[in-house]
């Protein structure tokens, strides 16, 4: 750094630096840093100099360099484009070069700084508004609405009807278990064949066991064929019958077994 | 608070004007959640000041407006002028579905009027809380009827003109009967049941406990 | 609401006299601890009544005493004279401290509103936590507004009526200082001069949309 550190001058701004830099985790982020260090200059932020600022801003990074204060990588970011800056603002123009001025850089910074200060300065003004609750107040006893609510039953035609109709057909319906008079389960089945097959020393059609009443209507007769079916294979394993069955589809025929049998 | 044993002999600043003691009987009035005492006024207000006489003069400011100055017990408070009172009420109409159990206990009242309690309950298979009865009374729908002139003499419910207006019907005759229900496919297609399976009144009061499984979406 | 018609006509039913309006207005308002619309308060007074004609004489009446009719936004309330906070101390409810990131997008969002979470950021120049957000928007004194008509369609805040009625603000346009700020450009979107040579020009009808941000308030 070849430029004297102006802000060093005198031993308040020195103080006045080094109390920033213990400070470093107060600012939030770079700008309200700048905007710190800005204030320094003691003028009106539209006549800043942004110039001194990058170097005060710059001198800063240094010094927290050097007492190894670890800086956020946005304060870097920071420092690099003000040194660019610095750079651009004292180095003559180059007309081949095809960025923003240095000038509009730093006219877009010194705006930038002086709409957070008057957002600041806002925020203040804000809140030291007469506030509600604190200065003025709303009606203390909350009469409020009395809110009347008027529930209206509604029913239609329809409700009322289906109503009446579950009613009245109440007495049709039984639970589940109940309604299974067309169905006969394999216990039922397998009990009925223990007791007959006793008597089966010939090869007979198992259709011929079934159930007296359950050989006409075919929702009965499927279920209790397939009870029987079941019911048979059940006495198979247990090697109580022979099962056999000539041909596809062919009446399946059942014996018993002789306990001699081998 | 030291300041405040000085007013015995005469407090240093003088009080405010009478207009101005109207104005913090007031603000104090409208902001504090509860009645507010004399006492409390004074004790709140500069040294000095006769907040019974500004509370008069603020009572007679309103005399006539849309907000009073009233006096509760030893308190006072200020609250909207009586007659305004309609007002304050924002009534929000709900629309609500009747409930099963009252839909069913007005069909077989429409279907079978007069009828009694007991029979409704038989009809139902399940007992009929008095709430039912009352809010079908409240709307109007039902009203009571003749005695019925049997032991107990129970009273008889029947449909009002309310209830033929609501549901569009000209007279309670005009209701559907089961059989049409039944073409419009409001009652389920099930097999008549088998002669043998008639005698078992036992069963009714649990098939109560399962009735509506299969129209049970209606509700939802 | 048929009947609302014919007040043109001249309905059946004469609307109540100005001053019987204004005690209707003075009640209504006195009863209710948040602003109350115009529309509503003639939603809720009769047929053929001028809420707002009625509204502005309530307002003559109250000028100077200890309570005032003030305007929130779109809508007025009653609230008591500032200058008679030092009554209140009893009334007087603990502020919530609010944390200096807070308080500065509280501001940013009234005086640049609508205003989007990254507009927040580049004024202030550090990312904004989700939580200061969250805290504006559970006092309800930010809401979001509508989505900017941006790439990523970003949504915006704008302030609410509850903020105009805590800060004692009769409209957004009403914040001390944005004239000034105005004028000086200081709440224009001004891009980084990096962008004037990208050739982006649709950067700048977000600007557009930036300018009359007070007015936007209009439509809630």
């Amino acid at each position: 750094m070849s430029d004297p550190d102006p802000q060093f001058d005198s031993v308040a701004d020195r103080l006045a630096a080094e109390a920033l830099i213990v400070d470093v985790d107060g600012f939030e982020g770079p700008l309200d840093l700048l905007l710190t260090l800005s204030r320094t200059q003691k003028v009106d932020l539209r006549q800043i100099s942004v110039l001194a600022l990058a170097r005060q801003y710059l001198a800063f990074v240094e010094q927290a360099k050097a007492l190894r204060i670890e800086l956020a990588a946005d304060y870097l970011v920071m420092a690099a484009w003000l040194a660019f800056l610095k750079s651009r603002l004292l180095l003559p123009p180059d007309p081949s070069d095809q960025g923003p001025s240095g000038d509009d850089l730093a006219a877009h910074l010194a705006f930038q700084l002086e709409r957070l200060a008057a957002m600041r300065d806002c925020a203040a003004k804000l809140m030291a508004r007469d506030r509600l609750g604190r200065d003025f107040f709303a009606r203390g006893e909350s009469e409020g609405m009395r809110r009347v609510r008027r529930v209206k039953y509604t029913a239609t035609l329809l409700d009322l009807m289906q109503g009446y109709a579950r009613i009245r057909t109440r007495d049709d319906f039984r639970p589940f278990v109940m309604d299974r008079t067309d169905v006969m389960t394999l216990e039922e089945a397998l009990e009925r064949m223990r007791g007959l097959i006793g008597y089966a020393g010939e090869w007979t059609d198992l259709l011929s066991y079934l159930p007296e009443g359950w050989g006409g209507d075919p929702k009965r007769r499927r279920s209790a064929t397939a009870s029987h079916f079941a019911a048979s294979l059940e006495l198979v394993k247990a090697g109580r019958i022979h099962l056999r069955q000539d041909d596809t589809f062919a009446p399946i025929q059942i014996r018993a077994r002789d306990p001699h049998d081998v | 608070m030291s300041e405040r044993e000085e007013t015995g002999t005469g407090s240093l600043f003088a009080a405010p004007g009478m207009p101005e003691q109207e104005r913090m009987v007031e603000a104090i009035l409208f902001a504090s959640s509860e009645p507010v005492t004399v006492a409390d006024l004074n004790a709140r207000m500069p040294h000095g000041c006769d907040a019974a006489a500004a509370l008069l003069l603020l009572r007679d400011r309103y005399r006539g407006r849309g907000v009073q100055v009233v006096r509760v017990g030893e308190a006072w408070a200020m609250r909207t002028a009586p007659d305004l009172g309609f007002l304050m009420q924002k009534e929000t109409v709900e629309l609500r579905k009747l409930s099963r159990a009252a839909i069913e206990t007005l069909a077989i009242a429409a279907y079978h009027q007069p009828v009694t309690r007991a029979e409704i309950e038989e009809i139902r298979g399940v007992s009929v809380s008095r709430g039912t009865i009352d809010q079908l009374l409240e709307l109007e729908w039902i009203r009571i009827g003749r005695r019925r002139m049997t032991p107990g003499r129970p009273v008889t419910f029947v449909v009002t003109q309310t209830f033929l207006d609501h549901f569009g019907l000209e007279s309670a005759r005009d209701l559907p009967g089961l059989k049409e229900l039944r073409a419009a496919g409001l009652l389920e297609n099930r097999p008549p049941p088998e002669a043998a399976d008639d005698n078992r009144p036992d069963e009714d009061t649990q098939g109560g406990l399962f009735d509506d499984t299969p129209q049970q979406e209606d509700e939802t």
